[in-house]
């Protein structure tokens, strides 16, 4: 007749601990959006300025009574003795055109006098003086000038911070909040058992043995937490996924590219979201730990 | 075993409750402490479980004076005091079997080693049939003797009650005052409050009076 | 000596209540951003479409062997007999030059065939058609094509209905969090203060009577939530707008854009986000009131 | 006043507790209910001030059918009965003095209208030196009486108490119970349970005997 398991010394039915959970995993969601967003924006960053910062434009305009075929001889003479330069591509007229199809349409372009590109890959480790090249080459080559993308650096550098600031200012906000939640909802299940603890107390147990029966509860809401945040965070990245056409631009892109990418990639990214359950977990039990450790101090 | 010199107490800064309360218990003593309603007894009881930390006055236990104590020493002396508390205090979560077991748990023993004696003190204050029921269903006494059972399973060297019997039928309160005297003849002291003159009576041991914060043999 | 007020029949110390205030309160600083995000994006919507769909360009390539002057008057002609346009204007060319300025950089452009363009204003409440138009150019005008910006439409109405769904849905996340969070906060309420709901109960109080005293509460969390929620997205909308460049584009000039706008909408804007106080007030008070009285009333 | 007509009471799947329960009171009547711990005297009391419904047999109160109330009337019937629980039941968040008025101030009286009556009432119970203390710092005895006066304070037509004498000195009960038959000679029908057959005998009122789920005349 009778039961063989002992009941569990802190009552169970937890009503702040559901709260907590609820309100955690919700934090944990945005946590992975913010850590989504500074992934992205770390990789593109890094794309961009890589692919920029490795490369110069050569646009050669058409002067009128000038040859442009002769200038881009000299063009090319001129880049080859200029130490630095890894490579040099000459756009053909066509790929040039292409570029200009948002102003000039997609119809016959054989007849303007589109401007010649000279795309030059700089070799990373002994860059060449693009001031100096910029200066020869208007001195000796007519309609030539150099574009070093130098301003689009800038301003992407510039939103990239923003954004970047942006992401770290929320999961800076969440993770303080997430603290002060669990302070107090350590405190309302110290509160709400306050009786018991008392008795605990009286009985002979020691500070360390009561704080253990509470924080173990602790330690699974956080660790619930952040599963369920995870979940919901990739499930959000995999709606924006399916939400954009597939071969799209934009949001949607950028979550199939967190989702999928190269195995090299998608592992740090998974790590970083794996870390939010990690961290929420280590809150949680950190946190609720020493308060509980100074609130019984307090009661003799 | 309980020495007491001059002990005064005062909650914040209200009169004082006791003055110089001086006595002794020794090893194996048994005493009533009596009084009228709101005399002290129950302060008196908190000062000697370590409740309570007196304003002046000197407090030792099993020889150690208690005001000196550190705050890591205390929840191992007071493993060796068993309490009946006058409002119970039970824990309305766990069942009776597990509220007279808590005293061992919390010391890290398993359930197998105590099962045994802990129903066997159940059957004895008559509450084997109850012993998967939780407090908010057992009836006043029942609840007071789950209450005297925690206080006693542990084999206190010590055992304060505070008015052990208010909730039973005389006939009861016979029977649970013989528990006392039975577990006192195997060494334990035994410090009883109660406002039972007739049970004092029945059993013949030495009664305190406290009146005004003065405490007199009865 | 005696004191002359009467103590709260719940008791006031609340740590419940206040985990809820800071939840409540992050919350809704989150859905006053994505209100703000909302704004934005709807109202530069309405601005891109608005001035899209009331404006079409014409291009007038220049065409080997052709007078490019000779085919502008005949576009003029064709143009003023098509019903629906309100306006001609013809770009001169320093305006088209600067449009092409990306690709040719801001030296002389004199020597380059830059094509003309002609912008048409079109009568919003009775548009020409476009698409007769546009055959009727290809067939009587050299080097001329109808672009309508349908398809630059099309692409920013579906960037911005995601965006838009993204916020709402973020929004709908908010308010149904912000449900399970009171209702668990009730429940944690009423489970601390059962053992004085059952002597108010056992002493004659009315259901109503007990409710009352306890989502008061409520009411004043969720009113303190939405003041401090809205008054952290306005500093974060502050902090934005100084974040940018005064002149730039952005995110800063967008939060700029959103707290000093014109008085018309500055004023929808703002009780957009005064929306947000109004929500959270309500829904902490409907809902602690309908889960308290389900509640009390299962107690006997 | 109050009438019970083979009123049995299980609770959940358990055994019968109370077997064809029937008796009356009639109003003004003063009557004792004794019988040992666990017999059912608790959830007699709980039966009659609407805690509880009887799984058989018909109550009455005030010549109303109990079991045919509809839920919003529960409140209203409540008001005319006052109850002392065994267990006190105080709010601990409140003084003593709002612990006593809470009868009183649930159905909107206002503070002005009901103080001077709660002060006589706590002098008369001993209890005004403590009219803004909380339940907490209150000795046992202290706690009882106001469960008390909470109990009287609204003059309630028929007046329950669950030994309400169990943590008070001798003395003290008689001065209780006189303040109950006082009571009761303006009205009031009383019931009153307890296991102090002392007071009974001083008394003098009739008394019933609860054992083995039967009642009669002790
Ligand atoms: N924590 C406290 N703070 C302030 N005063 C207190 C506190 N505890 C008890 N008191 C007061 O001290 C006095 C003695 O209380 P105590 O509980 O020791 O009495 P007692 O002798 O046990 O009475 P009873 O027989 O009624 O249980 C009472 O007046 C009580 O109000
Ligand atoms: N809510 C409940 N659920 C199940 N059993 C209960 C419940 N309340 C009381 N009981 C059981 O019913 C029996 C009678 O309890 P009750 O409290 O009525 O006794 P009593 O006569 O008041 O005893 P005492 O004198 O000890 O207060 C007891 O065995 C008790 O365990
Ligand atoms: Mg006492
Ligand atoms: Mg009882």
């Amino acid at each position: 007749m009778m039961s063989e398991k002992t009941g569990p010394i802190i009552p169970p039915e937890a009503a702040p601990l559901k709260t907590l959970t609820v309100t955690m995993a919700v934090m944990c969601t945005l946590a992975c959006l913010a850590i989504g967003a500074l992934t992205l924006i770390n990789r593109a960053v890094e794309q961009w300025t890589h692919g920029l910062s490795a490369e110069a434009t050569v646009q050669l305009r058409q002067v009128q009574g000038v040859d442009p075929d002769a200038e881009l001889q000299k063009l090319d003479v001129v880049l080859r003795q200029t130490p630095g330069i890894a490579a040099i591509t000459v756009m053909d007229r066509r790929a040039a055109a292409k570029l200009l199809e948002p102003w000039l349409g997609t119809g016959n372009t054989d007849d303007l006098p589109i401007p010649r590109l000279v795309r030059l890959t700089l070799d990373d480790a002994h860059p060449p003086d693009l001031q100096a090249l910029a200066q020869r080459l208007e001195e000796t080559v007519k309609g030539a000038s150099l574009d070093t993308h130098q301003r689009w650096q800038a301003e992407l550098a510039h939103m990239a911070r923003t954004l970047s600031t942006l992401a770290y200012a929320i999961l800076a906000l969440i993770a303080a909040s997430a603290v002060a939640m669990v302070i107090f909802a350590t405190r309302t299940v110290l509160d709400a058992n306050r009786q018991v603890v008392d008795v605990l107390h009286l009985v002979g147990a020691k500070d360390g043995y009561i704080a253990r029966q509470i924080d173990r509860r602790f330690l699974a809401t956080g660790l619930y937490a952040g599963l369920i945040g995870v979940g919901l965070a990739l499930l959000v990245f995999f709606f924006l996924g399916l939400s954009g056409r597939v071969s799209g631009e934009g949001l949607a892109a950028a979550s199939r590219s967190l989702l999928f990418a190269p195995p090299a990639l998608a592992l740090s990214s998974y790590a970083a979201l794996l870390a939010v359950p990690v961290a929420a977990t280590a809150i949680a039990l950190i946190t609720s730990r020493l308060t509980l450790i100074r609130m019984l101090r307090n009661v003799l | 075993m309980v020495r007491l010199d001059a002990v005064g107490l005062r909650y914040g800064g209200g009169p004082e409750i006791l003055k110089d309360i001086t006595f002794r218990l020794d090893p194996g003593a048994f005493c009533f402490l009596t009084g009228p309603s709101g005399a002290g007894k129950t302060s008196l009881l908190r000062l000697l479980f370590l409740a309570l930390k007196p304003t002046r006055g000197l407090i030792s236990l099993f020889g150690e004076d208690v005001t000196a104590l550190a705050q890591s020493a205390i929840p191992l002396m007071r493993r060796r005091i068993g309490v009946v508390f006058q409002d119970f205090r039970l824990l309305d979560h766990l069942t009776t079997f597990d509220n007279v077991a808590l005293p061992l748990r919390i010391t890290g023993q398993r359930r197998e080693t105590y099962a045994r004696d802990v129903m066997d003190l159940l059957a004895w204050v008559g509450l084997a049939h109850q012993a998967e029921a939780y407090p908010p269903v057992l009836s006043g006494g029942e609840k007071q003797r789950a209450a005297i059972a925690r206080a006693v399973i542990s084999r206190p060297e010590l055992l304060l009650a505070d008015e052990p019997t208010g909730n039973v039928d005389p006939a009861l309160a016979r029977r649970l005052m013989h528990l006392f005297l039975e577990l006192n003849k195997q060494g334990p002291t035994v410090f009883v409050a109660t406002h039972d003159s007739e049970l004092i009576r029945q059993t013949g041991a030495p009664a305190l009076h406290l009146e005004h914060g003065q405490l007199r043999a009865a």
